[in-house]
C-alpha cells in the first residue's frame, strides 16, 4: 500500500500540495483526478522520490521509498525519460542493466502487443508510440506498484484502445496503479478507486462500484457534484 | 559497483562524437602547422643555399630540430588545445544540463534507477577525468608521431636530435597542461578535479532550487574559490613576523583545499538524494 | 458467439459487477448460454468487456452465489446444469422487463385491451424480423 | 565486455600515455653537476652555491650547484614550492633558518631576520607589539624576547618606547644593553632619520634613544638616502660598531614617489660606535663607490666584526682593501687576486663574507671556486665543478655550462 499522509509542497511561494493525505493499494487501480494544476504530476512525482516534498511523509508497504525502492515501483511519465538518439531496443537493454526486476520476455509481449518496432528511435516517434513505448517500460518491471501520469493525453484512438486493454489485462493483476488522466469517463469502468483532489488537497475519495451501489452516481457525476461546490 | 561503470560508459559512449571531433581537430592543426613551418623552411633552404637557417644557441649552425618546429608552430599548435579545453570545460555544465533539457529529461530515468544516486555523480565525474587524461595522452602519443613526420620532412643531415621536456616546453600551451615534474601535474590536475567537483555541486544547488538555485550556485562556486585562492595570503603567507611557518601554511592550504573537496562531494550527493527535482 | 462479449454497451451509473450478471442472465434466458457451458475465466471476461479486473472478479463471485455458475477448483467455470435456477433467471427477467414497461406506459392510460393488442402486434413483427435474420432462430413462446 | 570497448580504450590511453610520459619521456638530458674539492678543507666547500645556466639545445635552464649536485629550476617548479619559497629572501639569512630549525617554536612568528640578534649563546628578537601611532610619535611597545640557548630558557618582556616606532633594521646587544637600531620613513622622504633605542635588559625597561642620522630634505633635483650595513659577525666577539652610508643621489629623469632614475653624486660611509656615541667618517676612497663601477668592473663590500672590507673586482683582478673600525687602520688594495693563480683563465664573481673571499673563476674546462682567507691570503677551498656521471661528458658540453654568481647557502649577500 502507498501510504501518503499530511504531505506539503512548494514551489517557490506558490503552496502545490497542502496536506494530501490518500492511500493507494496493492492490487488495485487508484485514479487521481483533478483538474491541470492541481497538484496531480507533483504528487506523482513526489511519491517516486523525484522532488521533495516540505512536509509529511510517505511510505510504499510501510517503508520510506529509499535507493532500491525502484525495483519495487515503476513511473511512467507523460513524456520519454530516455534519450531521444537512443533506439527502443538500446532502452530496453539499458533497462536490462540496471533493473533486476526487468522482465526482458514480458517487454517483448509488450513490444508486440503495442506494434512497436524495436529498431525505432526515440526521437522520431509519434506521441502515442512514444506513450505506448514508456508504459512498455514501466510495464516491463516487475513491480508491485506502477505509477501513470496522464497514459492517454494527447494520444491517437487506437493507441489509446491498446492502452485501456492493459489496464484490465494480467499485466495489471495483483499490481497497485495509481495514475491521473481526464479521460475519465472511458476509464470509468477499469478504475477500482478515484481521488479528488483540487488546490493541493484531496477533497474526496471513493471506491467507485461502492457509490455506484449506494447512491447510483457515476464518476463523473460526483466529480460534477464537488467541483460545483 | 558493476551499475556505476555501466553509467561511466554510457556518459563516454554520448561523448564519442564530441571526442572524436576534439582528436581529429587537434591532428589536423597540428600537423597542418608542423608542414606548413617546415615547408616554408625547407624551400627557403633549397632556393639559396647561402641562406645560413636558424640562428638559435647552441644548436649547431643551420641544423633543425624538432623543438624548434614546436616553438615556432606555437600558436597553431595551441589553438586545438584551447578548443579542447573550451569544450571539455563547457561540457562540464552540459554533461548535468542535458539530462533537463529538450524533450527527453533523461534525469526522470537516472533518478530511477536503483542503487545510490551518487553513483550517477561518481559517473559524470569519472567520464570527464577520463576525456581530459585521454586527450592529453593522445596528445603525448601524438608528439613521437610528428617528431617521425619531421624526421620524414628534412633531410637526416640537417637534423638534430632533440629531447621531450625540452620539445613540451617549447610551447606553453603544451608546458602548461604537461607540467615537467609529476608532483605539477598532480597539483595542476588537483585543483582542476576540485573545480569541477565544485562547479558541479554548484548545478546540483541550481538544479534543487532553480530560480533561487541560480545564486546558491553562483555564491557556493565563488565562495570556494576565493577561498582556495586567498587562503595563503589570509594566513599571512610571505609576511613577515607571521606566525605559522611558510610549509605549514601550505600543508593548512591543502588540507582546507581537501576539505572543500569532501565537503562538495558529500553535499553534491546530498543535494542529489533529497534535494534535487525533475 | 465469442465476439459478443466486447459489445457490451455498460451504463457508468449502475454498479458494473451487477451490470455484468445481468448481461449473463439475458445471455442463459435467450439460451445464447446453453446449460454446463464452460464461460470465460475472470481475466479473459475482463480483458474482452474492458472492464477493472476486480470488478470481473466480484461478477463472478455474485454469479457463484446466485448459483448462476459453477467453478470446481481452478478448472473453468461454468453455467450451472440446474433447470430450477435457469427458469427462475428467465422468468426474473421478463419480470423486470415488463415492470419496466408497466411503469413507462403506465402514464399513458391506455387501456389494457389496446395496450395487449399493441404489444401482441408489435412482438409478432419482431418475431418475424428476428426469424427472417438469423433462420433457423428457436422460437420461444 | 565487448560492448564496453570504448571506455575501456580511452581508459587505458588516458593512463598509458601520461605514465609513459612521466616514467620514460621526462627524463631530460640535462647533465648533473658536483662541486668537487681540489685542495683545502672540503668543509669550506660545504656552504658554496654556484648558480648560472646551461644551455641545453633550445634555451638554457637555470641551475644551482652544491656540493651535494646541482638543481635545475626548471625542473623543480611546481606549485608548493612556489608558494613554499613567496617568503622574501632577504627575510631569512642562514643562520636564522639554521635556529629555526633546531628551535621551532621560539622562533615561530620571529622570522624577520634584521630584527634578530643570534649568535651561540642567545637568540634575541624585537619586535612592536603596539605602535600607537606611527604618525604622532608618541612611540609604541616592544616586545623583548630572549632565549638562552644554553640553559633554554627563554624571557619575554614588553617595554614601552616614547619614541617614533620605526622600522626596526638592527638588533645589537652590548653588555645589559640591547641596542635597536630603528628608522623613520616619512612619506616621500628618501633619507630617514636613524636612530638607536637602548633597553636595559636587567630593568627591562627602556634607557635612552641616541641619533644615528639625520633624516634630510630633498633639495631640488638632489636628494639624499642612508641606510645601515648589519654585522655578519655570528660568533665574533661583540662588536661595538655599526656602519652608515650616506649617499647624495641626482634625480636623472621620473619623479621621486614615481619611478625615477638617479646618478649617485656621492657616497660617505660612518662608523657609529654604541659604546662611545661618536660617528666616524671612513676614508673617502669607500664612498667612492661610482668609480668601481664600469660595465666591466664590480665592487663587494662585507662588515664583519669591526672590519669593513670591500673588493674591486673584474675580469682579470680582484683588489681586497679592509678598514678597521676599532683601530681606524686601513690597508688600502693590499690584496690583488689573479686567475691564474688558481689555474683558471677569468674571475666570474667575488663575495667577502666573514673575512674570506670567495671566487668562482672560469677555466678552458669546468668552472672552479675558491676561498681565501683575507689574513694572510692563505689558499682555504678549491673545488672544481664536475659531471656527477661521466659518461654525460660523452653527449653534454661543460661550455653550455655558463655560471653567474657564487654564494654561501642560504646566505644572500646584499650589497
Amino acid at each position: 500500500m502507498i501510504k501518503v499522509e499530511n504531505v506539503h509542497k512548494r514551489y517557490g511561494l506558490r503552496k502545490i500540495l497542502n496536506g494530501v493525505s490518500f492511500t493507494a493499494e496493492k492490487g488495485q487501480i487508484t485514479c487521481l483526478i483533478g483538474i491541470n494544476g492541481a497538484g496531480k504530476s507533483s504528487l506523482l512525482h513526489a511519491i517516486m522520490g523525484l522532488t521533495p516534498i516540505h512536509g509529511g511523509h510517505i511510505a510504499i508497504d510501510g517503508q520510506p521509498l529509499g535507493t532500491a525502492g525502484y525495483e519495487r515501483i515503476a513511473f511512467v511519465p507523460d513524456h520519454l525519460t530516455m534519450p531521444p538518439g537512443m533506439r527502443i531496443n538500446e532502452a530496453m537493454r539499458f533497462m536490462e542493466d540496471f533493473y533486476k526486476g526487468w522482465n526482458m520476455a514480458r517487454a517483448n509481449d509488450l513490444l508486440r502487443f503495442f506494434g512497436l518496432e524495436s529498431t525505432e528511435r526515440l526521437g522520431n516517434m509519434s506521441k502515442g508510440t512514444a506513450a505506448k513505448f514508456s508504459l512498455m517500460l514501466g510495464l516491463g518491471q516487475d513491480t508491485d506498484y506502477i505509477l501513470m501520469d496522464e497514459p492517454f493525453s494527447g494520444i491517437d484512438l487506437f493507441s489509446r484502445e491498446k492502452i485501456t486493454e492493459v489496464f484490465s489485462s494480467e499485466l495489471i493483476e495483483g499490481r497497485g496503479v495509481l495514475f491521473t488522466t481526464h479521460e475519465i469517463a472511458e476509464m470509468e469502468r477499469l478504475m477500482d478507486k478515484a481521488v479528488l483532489i483540487q488546490d493541493g488537497k484531496i477533497i474526496r475519495s471513493f471506491d467507485c462500484e461502492a457509490v455506484r451501489y449506494q447512491e447510483g452516481k457515476s464518476v463523473l457525476d460526483v466529480m460534477r457534484e464537488v467541483y460545483q461546490s | 559497483m558493476k551499475r556505476y561503470l555501466k553509467l561511466v560508459h554510457m556518459e563516454v559512449h554520448r561523448f564519442r562524437y564530441l571526442m572524436l571531433f576534439l582528436m581529429g581537430v587537434i591532428l589536423i592543426f597540428q600537423v597542418g602547422a608542423i608542414i606548413s613551418v617546415l615547408s616554408r623552411e625547407l624551400s627557403q633552404r633549397w632556393d639559396d643555399p647561402t641562406y645560413n637557417g636558424v640562428r638559435s644557441p647552441f644548436v649547431p649552425e643551420g641544423m633543425l630540430s624538432f623543438t624548434w618546429v614546436i616553438s615556432n608552430t606555437n600558436f597553431w599548435f595551441a589553438v586545438p588545445m584551447l578548443i579542447s579545453v573550451a569544450v571539455i570545460g563547457l561540457y562540464v555544465f552540459f554533461v548535468w544540463y542535458r539530462e533537463w533539457l529538450g524533450r527527453s529529461t533523461f534525469i526522470y530515468r537516472l533518478l530511477m534507477l536503483p542503487g545510490a544516486r551518487c553513483q550517477i555523480y561518481l559517473a559524470k565525474l569519472t567520464a570527464i577525468l577520463i576525456f581530459v587524461f585521454s586527450l592529453v595522452s593522445y596528445q603525448l602519443l601524438l608528439l613521437p608521431l610528428q617528431k617521425l613526420l619531421f624526421q620524414m620532412m628534412v633531410p637526416a643531415e640537417w637534423r638534430v636530435d632533440s629531447y621531450w621536456p625540452e620539445v613540451i616546453h617549447a610551447n606553453r600551451a603544451l608546458d602548461l597542461l604537461i607540467p615537467r615534474n609529476i608532483e605539477q601535474f598532480l597539483s595542476i590536475y588537483g585543483l582542476g578535479i576540485m573545480a569541477v567537483l565544485i562547479i558541479f555541486t554548484g548545478i546540483l544547488l541550481e538544479r534543487s532550487y532553480r530560480r533561487i538555485g541560480i545564486l546558491y550556485g553562483l555564491l557556493y562556486v565563488v565562495g570556494n574559490a576565493i577561498v582556495a585562492l586567498y587562503l595563503p595570503d589570509l594566513l599571512g603567507l610571505g609576511l613577515p613576523g607571521t606566525y605559522l611557518y611558510p610549509d605549514e601554511i601550505v600543508g593548512l592550504v591543502v588540507g582546507v583545499c581537501l576539505l572543500l573537496l569532501v565537503l562538495s562531494v558529500v553535499f553534491g550527493f546530498r543535494l542529489l538524494a533529497n534535494k534535487i527535482t525533475v | 458467439m465469442e465476439n459478443e462479449w466486447d459489445s457490451v454497451a455498460f451504463n457508468s451509473r449502475d454498479p458494473v459487477y451487477l451490470q455484468v450478471v445481468r448481461y449473463f442472465k439475458e445471455q442463459i434466458a435467450t439460451g445464447k448460454l446453453q446449460a454446463g457451458q464452460v464461460i470465460p475465466s475472470r481475466r479473459e471476461l475482463g480483458a474482452m468487456m474492458k472492464i477493472n479486473p476486480n470488478t470481473a472478479q466480484k461478477a463472478y463471485k455474485e454469479m457463484e452465489e446466485q448459483q448462476l455458475i459453477v467453478t470446481e477448483g481452478n478448472s473453468p467455470s461454468r453455467i450451472t446444469g440446474d433447470g430450477a435456477v435457469l427458469r427462475t433467471i428467465r422468468s426474473e427477467l421478463i419480470g423486470e422487463a415488463v415492470d419496466a414497461f408497466v411503469g413507462s406506459v403506465r402514464k399513458v392510460k391506455v387501456p389494457i385491451d389496446e395496450l395487449l393488442d399493441l404489444v401482441r402486434t408489435k412482438y409478432m413483427e419482431e418475431m418475424n424480423r428476428q426469424s427472417g435474420s438469423d433462420e433457423g432462430g428457436t422460437n420461444h413462446d | 565486455m565487448r560492448r564496453y570497448w570504448l571506455t575501456i580504450m580511452l581508459g587505458l590511453l588516458a593512463v598509458s600515455g601520461i605514465s609513459t610520459y612521466y616514467f620514460f619521456g621526462s627524463k631530460d638530458h640535462l647533465p648533473e653537476f658536483k662541486l668537487v674539492t681540489l685542495q683545502g678543507e672540503p668543509h669550506e666547500g660545504e656552504s658554496l652555491t654556484l648558480s648560472g645556466t646551461y644551455g641545453g639545445r633550445k634555451q638554457s635552464e637555470f641551475l644551482e650547484i652544491t656540493k651535494e649536485g646541482s638543481r635545475y629550476n626548471g625542473r623543480e617548479r611546481n606549485l608548493r614550492r612556489g608558494l613554499i619559497s613567496k617568503v622574501g629572501w632577504f627575510y631569512r639569512d642562514g643562520i636564522l633558518e639554521s635556529f629555526i630549525g633546531e628551535h621551532r617554536n621560539i622562533a615561530r612568528g620571529k622570522n624577520y631576520g634584521p630584527q634578530a640578534l643570534i649568535n651561540e649563546d642567545e637568540f634575541i628578537y624585537a619586535k612592536w607589539v603596539d605602535r600607537r601611532s606611527a604618525s604622532t610619535d608618541q612611540g609604541g611597545t616592544l616586545q623583548i624576547t630572549v632565549f638562552d640557548r644554553g640553559s633554554g630558557e627563554e624571557r619575554e618582556f614588553e617595554a614601552d618606547i616614547p619614541v617614533h616606532p620605526g622600522t626596526i633594521a638592527d638588533v645589537r646587544r652590548l653588555g645589559e644593553e640591547l641596542h635597536i637600531v630603528m628608522f623613520k620613513h616619512l612619506l616621500l622622504d628618501t633619507s630617514a632619520e636613524i636612530y638607536d633605542v637602548v633597553i636595559n635588559l636587567s630593568t627591562e625597561q627602556w634607557a635612552r634613544t641616541d641619533k644615528l642620522a639625520e633624516g634630510k630634505k630633498m633639495s631640488g633635483e638632489v636628494f639624499n638616502s642612508n641606510d645601515i650595513y648589519r654585522n655578519e659577525a655570528f660568533s665574533e666577539p661583540l662588536s661595538e660598531f655599526i656602519l652608515i652610508r650616506e649617499d647624495k643621489q641626482a634625480v636623472v629623469s621620473g619623479s621621486i614617489g614615481g619611478n625615477f632614475v638617479s646618478r649617485e653624486l656621492s657616497r660617505q660611509f660612518y662608523a657609529y660606535s654604541f659604546l662611545t656615541g661618536e660617528k666616524e667618517a671612513l676614508p673617502a676612497f669607500y664612498g667612492s663607490s661610482n668609480s668601481f663601477v664600469s660595465d666591466s668592473d664590480y665592487y663587494m663590500t662585507s662588515l664583519y666584526g669591526n672590519l669593513f672590507s670591500l673588493v674591486q673586482f673584474n675580469k682579470k683582478e680582484a683588489v681586497v682593501s679592509q678598514y678597521n673600525l676599532s683601530s681606524k687602520e686601513e690597508r688600502r688594495e693590499y690584496v690583488t687576486l689573479t686567475p691564474e693563480q688558481f689555474g683558471a683563465s677569468e674571475i666570474i664573481d667575488a663575495i667577502i663574507k666573514s673575512n674570506k673571499i670567495y671566487l668562482l673563476l672560469a677555466t678552458t674546462g669546468a668552472p672552479v671556486a675558491a676561498v681565501v682567507h683575507l689574513q694572510g691570503e692563505k689558499l682555504l677551498y678549491l673545488g672544481q665543478v664536475t659531471y656527477e656521471t661521466p659518461e654525460a661528458a660523452k653527449t653534454e658540453k661543460i661550455e653550455y655550462l655558463r655560471l653567474r654568481s657564487i654564494n654561501i647557502k642560504g646566505i644572500r649577500i646584499w650589497g
